[in-house]
């Protein structure tokens, strides 16, 4: 009983890492279609940043995070009004920018490299403590990103319904013909998109630091988790992102219990496939 | 469309055919001796690699700020082998073996993949894999030729589960502590350095009365380990031990495992593989690791450490950072002393006659080849395994008496 | 004016061809030859993966894997039960033909775009484990070695020469699959999948079909892979490889015949030669593949087509021919 | 007060529109007629820059607005009702027409044009909270008709607004275009195949064929025998 309701608890410190890793990416494909292969490498850049104004600066790491935010934003402002903006334009356009987001990807995990150095990094975690619930011992450290995707969450979907960037952004996703129509002007929105989830990726890496530790290559474990995250929840929608993330952790959770780790990626194959057969658009997407 | 495909096999054909030459377009002085030195640069191995060639850099300016070798110059070219990929280790090889350098020298290039490549050519291929792979390709070629250019200048893995299963058990005792049961927990990385090592102490562990009653294999990258610990738990195991290669797999087991025991107290002792003497180990574990007994094969043990530290220091502004900040030199060193006994770099057959005879001290320990299989000797003579326990934020070296200068076992805080 | 273009065309292929023939003989080093051996190889997995991606416009991300699933199959059937390399390498094609078309033909029937791509991305991910789980057959992660080669005694000239022919006979075979009526099934399917339907063409049946055949010849493939190089291990399946892959693709000219031949060509040497600059070798080939898809969508195949068409162009104006003419028949 | 000059429009090498002369005068309503696919939607859109035009002048208010962008042209205060709808099916009634309000002259006079709004279609006021992708046919175009009507346009062009309607559907949608008129004095450019319902309120017309103007009429010249022959 005590090893089910700790398997629980290990699902949900594991969903709410792989909510986290999902959130960036989610966000820049539902509203410009645009699949973010540097996903995982712009999360670690947000890492590194955040590290290098914690141990450099030596500001707190709370105040280290707020000052990653907006070098980020502003990097993908610059990575969407310099190289995407032109590839949407062009025929092919999905995978030219798979491809160039890749090479980026490929490109700053080695800059990163050079400048870093290989060694493993680590960040503090938020909170130190952990507390007790009934028989079951949580770290408050978990504790607290559980509340921040929970947050982030309700700061997200609030933003996209309440202000008037964020509804032109839903506009967007949901028809750009029709966006323009209504005079919203979509070239700024998606810089303003690329920028947000650049910000938010940023965010999230250096949270996924505490818990995995820093090395460059890292971010390609945390994209291809990403990726069947977001797949699994429904493509660019944020809810389906945290309960496909939580159904997964759940899954490896018990996986691990019942059969053994190994048996985590083809327990989540079959899983995926079944999903897709019965609700191709994912656990929450609306359409497909 | 004929026209499409003319062209484009055209500029394909172009392009290949110029690539490999414009690669070789510089010839070799004669009055140079070329170090080849295949390591992984870049990947997850990077940290590792990083202090190999750091240690070769040093060798390499050392030697030949006292006159070089055989009064030559050395020159160093290093092959970036990435994640250890076959394929790359392969193309690594032939470009070395293509440039023809005087020998192939690295802390590690493995996946057993580097042996069997090195084993075509006539240079030696001197290596400190740890693996029972590697010796497997020399043992072969020497049952075959009589001879072989591989020598590995540490013992393979393995030793390392026949060590553990050998005085682990004899730990409690030292620590005035009584095991409640005879039972074992397995967790291990799916890499075949950690797994051989791992199976080894298992099966020779069950053969003295003890049981696995939890063995876990898992992938590296593994963060979340709450089920696997709860299986310990409920298995009750006294002895767990780790295996895993990868320092952030292993500070995440200790913090998780000292999370979960440290309030309500668990009756058991935590062993790991050669992980902790990665540097970062007890950054990320922090204190988490207090009461943490690991083993390497691969330890700065001798009078030289000291000195050598200081002229690292010098070089490069900080301290040796691995096991292969050592280990490294002393490949190069008996390779040294090979060509310096032989008289010659060029005929590879009189090197290896005297790497075979090598008998060299270095800062790990005696390096002396076994005549099967080229793979140094591993104990006390040789090569010593030497256990630690992590104490204070530091390692302290507890057995063998030799190297453990007075310290004592402390029961780990989560035994209670 | 055609046919000058056809046989001065031919007379370059057939020129290059007999230096690729005679090279192993010209006193090639080893190392050459492994890197020839390689692109043969590459060029085959990128070609056939360039019949998913680029042809039928489905967006695998998986082929490394299908490439994987061939090589061990022929590695295993090879060493374990020492069959020959004849036999194994179809069975290994067929092995991972007969697995994807379950596994990944099937279930993406009902799928569009991305999720095609995460399902085979997914799948690719799976194979690592699986093999971990059957450790005893196919070694897990140590992987397979010492795997027999094409036959007793085979040297590299040997290797070179068979990857070669595979390679020219399987870029024969995509090439008429591309012209045959099912090659434009495929494109018809990418290019509008309404109009296609409505004109007849089966949806489930071409689906199936490009699957069953890319992941034929990237089984192929992958047979020559661990024949050639001797070994294979769940690190082939590693993220490198697989950017290495798409980028192949992308580098070259996606939808293109020669493209992701022409991008193997470029990371398999531009690689190793880029190995020069050591450790800046992934940054400089990652900044390559960004430079190549803003300024040259089309991949390189694109670049040169118009380097081409300008120097065609300036010869015609020397011969006063007119410049509109060759525009049009350019293609 | 609007006016086109030698306007050509292309779809990659397929041209469209040859050069095109058209003006518009204040509060008027113009009716745009011609057979499906010689470029009525595509003139449309070439103003409202959704397809900018490849060539030829668009004077608004005195201003050349060619070359301006899209986004911009709403702002100038010209909404473009296009035939296709446009909506944004996951949000609600309410949230596409506060969407219509985006730019931000319509910002400020929201809280009026949506009490103008609700008043012409009084059934999209019960429907403000659903979803768009809920609606049916009719209520959809209304939506699209009154999101257009949000951006505060001084000028309104209309494409098909009966397309696939219901007669009495198509009876409420004209009744509101011609209100919207006579109300706030919007100029109207408006392309419609129900002749006979878009001639009651049209000033002016113009047909169209083959991608050029064939012949304009006032109001009371108008014969449509004429019109239906052009068709053919």
């Amino acid at each position: 009983m005590e090893s089910i309701l700790n398997a629980l608890v290990s699902g949900f410190v594991s969903g709410s890492l792989y909510a986290i890793m999902a959130l960036g990416l989610t966000i820049i494909y539902g509203i410009s279609r645009v699949f973010n292969f540097g996903h995982g490498i712009v999360a670690v850049l947000g890492g590194y940043l955040a590290w290098t104004f914690f141990t450099r600066a030596s500001l707190p790491f709370v105040v280290s995070l707020l000052f990653m935010l907006p070098v980020m934003y502003l990097l993908g402002w610059l990575v969407y009004r310099y190289a995407i903006r032109g590839l949407m334009k062009k025929p092919n356009a999905d995978f030219s920018t798979v491809l160039f987001m890749l090479g980026l990807g490929i490109m700053l995990e080695n800059i990163i490299l050079q400048i870093f150095g290989p060694r493993v990094k680590a960040v503090p975690e938020l909170v130190t403590g952990s507390i007790m619930l009934g028989a079951i011992k949580i770290k408050n450290h978990e504790l607290a990103l559980m509340v921040i995707v929970l947050l982030g969450i309700i700061v997200l979907t609030q933003f996209f319904k309440r202000t008037r960037m964020g509804q032109a952004m839903r506009a967007v996703a949901q028809s750009i013909p029709g966006a323009g129509v209504v005079g919203i002007n979509i070239e700024r929105i998606f810089g303003y998109t690329f920028g947000l989830a650049f910000m938010v990726t940023g965010f999230s890496g250096a949270l996924l630091a505490s818990k995995y530790f820093m090395i460059p290559h890292i971010g390609w474990d945390w994209m291809v988790k990403g990726f069947v995250i977001v797949a699994f929840g429904g493509m660019g929608s944020i809810p389906g992102a945290v309960v496909g993330a939580l159904v997964l952790g759940m899954a490896e959770s018990f996986t691990t219990l019942a059969l053994g780790a190994v048996w985590v990626w083809p327990v989540w194959f079959i899983m995926f496939l079944v999903l897709l057969l019965l609700r191709p658009q994912g656990l929450v997407g609306g359409r497909n | 469309m004929q026209g499409k495909i003319g062209k484009g096999l055209m500029i394909v054909c172009v392009l290949s055919l110029f690539i490999p030459f414009a690669v070789f377009a510089g010839g070799q002085k004669d009055d140079v001796i070329l170090i080849g030195a295949p390591m992984p640069l870049t990947g997850p191995y990077a940290s590792d690699g990083e202090q190999m060639r750091m240690a070769l850099e040093l060798a390499v300016e050392e030697k030949n700020a006292a006159g070089g070798l055989l009064g030559k110059q050395l020159k160093l070219i290093t092959g970036d082998v990435g994640a250890l990929e076959p394929e790359k280790i392969k193309a690594v090889g032939e470009r070395l073996a293509g440039q023809n350098v005087h020998v192939a020298l690295t802390g590690y290039a493995d996946s057993g993949v580097d042996a069997r490549v090195f084993a075509q050519y006539a240079m030696p291929y001197i290596h400190a894999d740890a693996m029972t792979e590697d010796a497997l390709v020399a043992r072969k070629q020497i049952a075959d030729t009589g001879t072989s250019n591989l020598f590995q200048y540490c013992p393979a893995e393995v030793a390392y589960g026949e060590d553990a299963s050998e005085y682990l058990f004899k730990v409690p005792a030292a620590m005035g502590w009584t095991p409640p049961n005879k039972n074992i927990a397995v967790v291990k990385v799916d890499y075949s350095y950690n797994i051989l090592a791992a199976d080894k102490f298992a099966e020779l562990s069950a053969a003295k009365g003890y049981k696995i009653v939890v063995d876990e294999t898992i992938q590296f990258g593994h963060v979340e380990f709450g089920p696997i610990l709860s299986k310990i738990k409920d298995a009750g195991a006294s002895f767990v031990t780790f295996w895993d290669l990868d320092p952030k797999d292993a500070a995440n087991f200790m913090k998780q495992f000292y999370d979960a025991f440290i309030d309500e107290g668990i009756q058991a002792l935590v062993y790991m593989q050669f992980t902790p003497v990665i540097p970062e180990f007890l950054d990320l574990a922090g204190e988490a690791a207090e009461g943490l007994l690991w083993s390497t094969t691969v330890n700065p043990v001798s009078d030289g450490v000291a000195d050598y530290d200081k002229r690292w220091i010098a070089k490069f502004g900080s301290e040796p950072a691995s096991s292969y900040s050592y280990g490294t030199r002393d490949g190069f060193d008996l390779w040294v002393a090979a060509v310096e006994r032989a008289g010659t770099v060029d005929d590879f057959e009189a090197v290896i006659e005297e790497l075979k005879k090598t008998d060299h001290r270095g800062l790990t320990g005696r390096i002396v080849f076994d005549p099967e299989d080229h793979t140094a000797y591993a104990g006390m003579d040789y090569i010593p395994t030497v256990w630690q326990q992590v104490w204070g934020g530091r390692h302290n070296k507890s057995f063998p008496k030799e190297f453990a200068g007075g310290y004592a076992y402390k029961l780990p805080p989560w035994v209670k | 004016m055609k046919k000058l273009n056809l046989t001065r065309n031919t007379v370059i292929l057939a020129v290059v061809l007999l230096l690729i023939v005679l090279y192993p003989l010209l006193g090639a080093k080893p190392y050459h030859l492994h890197l020839f051996i390689l692109f043969f190889i590459w060029a085959m997995v990128a070609s056939s993966w360039n019949l998913l991606n680029g042809i039928s416009g489905i967006n695998s991300l998986g082929n490394i894997g299908f490439m994987a699933i061939g090589g061990y199959g022929s590695a295993i059937l090879a060493k374990t039960f020492g069959l020959s390399t004849l036999i194994t390498i179809p069975l290994g094609g067929i092995i991972a033909m007969v697995l994807v078309t379950l596994f990944l033909g099937l279930p993406t029937l009902r799928l569009k775009g991305v999720y095609i791509a995460l399902l085979t991305l997914i799948f690719a991910d799976t194979l690592p484990t699986l093999l971990t789980q059957t450790r005893a057959v196919t070694g897990g992660a140590v992987g397979l070695h010492e795997i027999p080669p094409f036959f007793a005694g085979a040297g590299k000239i040997h290797n070179y020469y068979i990857c070669l022919a595979a390679f020219l006979v399987m870029l024969y075979v995509i090439h008429r699959l591309i012209k045959s009526n099912t090659g434009l099934a495929f494109v018809a399917l990418r290019d509008s999948e309404n109009l296609a339907t409505s004109l007849g063409v089966s949806r489930f049946r071409e689906r199936l079909k490009v699957f069953a055949i890319s992941a034929l010849l990237s089984g192929l493939a992958g047979g020559f892979y661990v024949h050639s190089l001797g070994d294979i291990s769940p690190t082939t399946l590693a993220i490198e490889p697989f950017l290495m892959g798409i980028a192949m693709m992308e580098l070259g000219g996606i939808g293109t015949l020669f493209g992701p031949v022409l991008g193997a060509a470029i990371i398999v040497f531009g690689s190793e030669f880029l190995r020069l600059a050591d450790v800046l070798r992934m940054t400089i080939l990652g900044g390559l593949i960004c430079v190549t898809i803003l300024f040259f969508p089309g991949g390189l195949m694109q670049a040169f087509r118009k380097l081409g068409n300008l120097m065609d162009r300036r010869g015609k104006r020397k011969r006063g021919e007119s410049v509109q003419a060759k525009v049009q028949s350019a293609d | 007060m609007f006016e086109i000059k030698d306007l050509c429009s292309a779809y990659g090498d397929i041209q469209v529109l040859y050069n095109i002369d058209l003006h518009i005068d204040e509060g008027e309503v113009v009716a745009l007629f011609g057979p499906n696919g010689h470029g009525k939607s595509t003139l449309l859109k070439a103003i409202s820059a959704v397809h900018p035009a490849r060539s030829g002048s668009i004077l608004f208010k005195g201003q050349e607005i060619a070359k301006t962008p899209a986004h911009k042209i709403v702002e100038l205060g010209i909404a473009y009702i296009p035939e296709e709808r446009f909506l944004f099916p996951d949000m609600t009634v309410m949230e596409n027409l506060n969407m219509g309000a985006y730019n931000l002259n319509a910002r400020k006079s929201m809280a009026e044009n949506l009490e103008f709004v609700f008043d012409v279609f009084p059934r999209l006021k019960e429907r403000r909270g659903q979803l768009c992708s809920t609606l049916s046919g009719g209520e959809a175009r209304m939506v699209a008709i009154a999101r257009g009507l949000m951006c505060n346009a001084s000028m309104l062009m209309v494409d098909e607004p009966s397309i696939g309607l219901s007669p009495s559907m198509k009876f409420a949608v004209f009744e509101a275009i011609e209100k919207v008129n006579r109300e706030k004095n919007l100029t109207i450019l408006i392309v419609e195949q129900e002749i006979e319902h878009a001639l009651r309120m049209a000033n002016r017309m113009y047909q169209i064929r083959k991608g050029r103007i064939l012949f304009e009429r006032k109001a009371d010249e108008i014969d449509v025998k004429e019109i239906e022959k052009a068709y053919f």
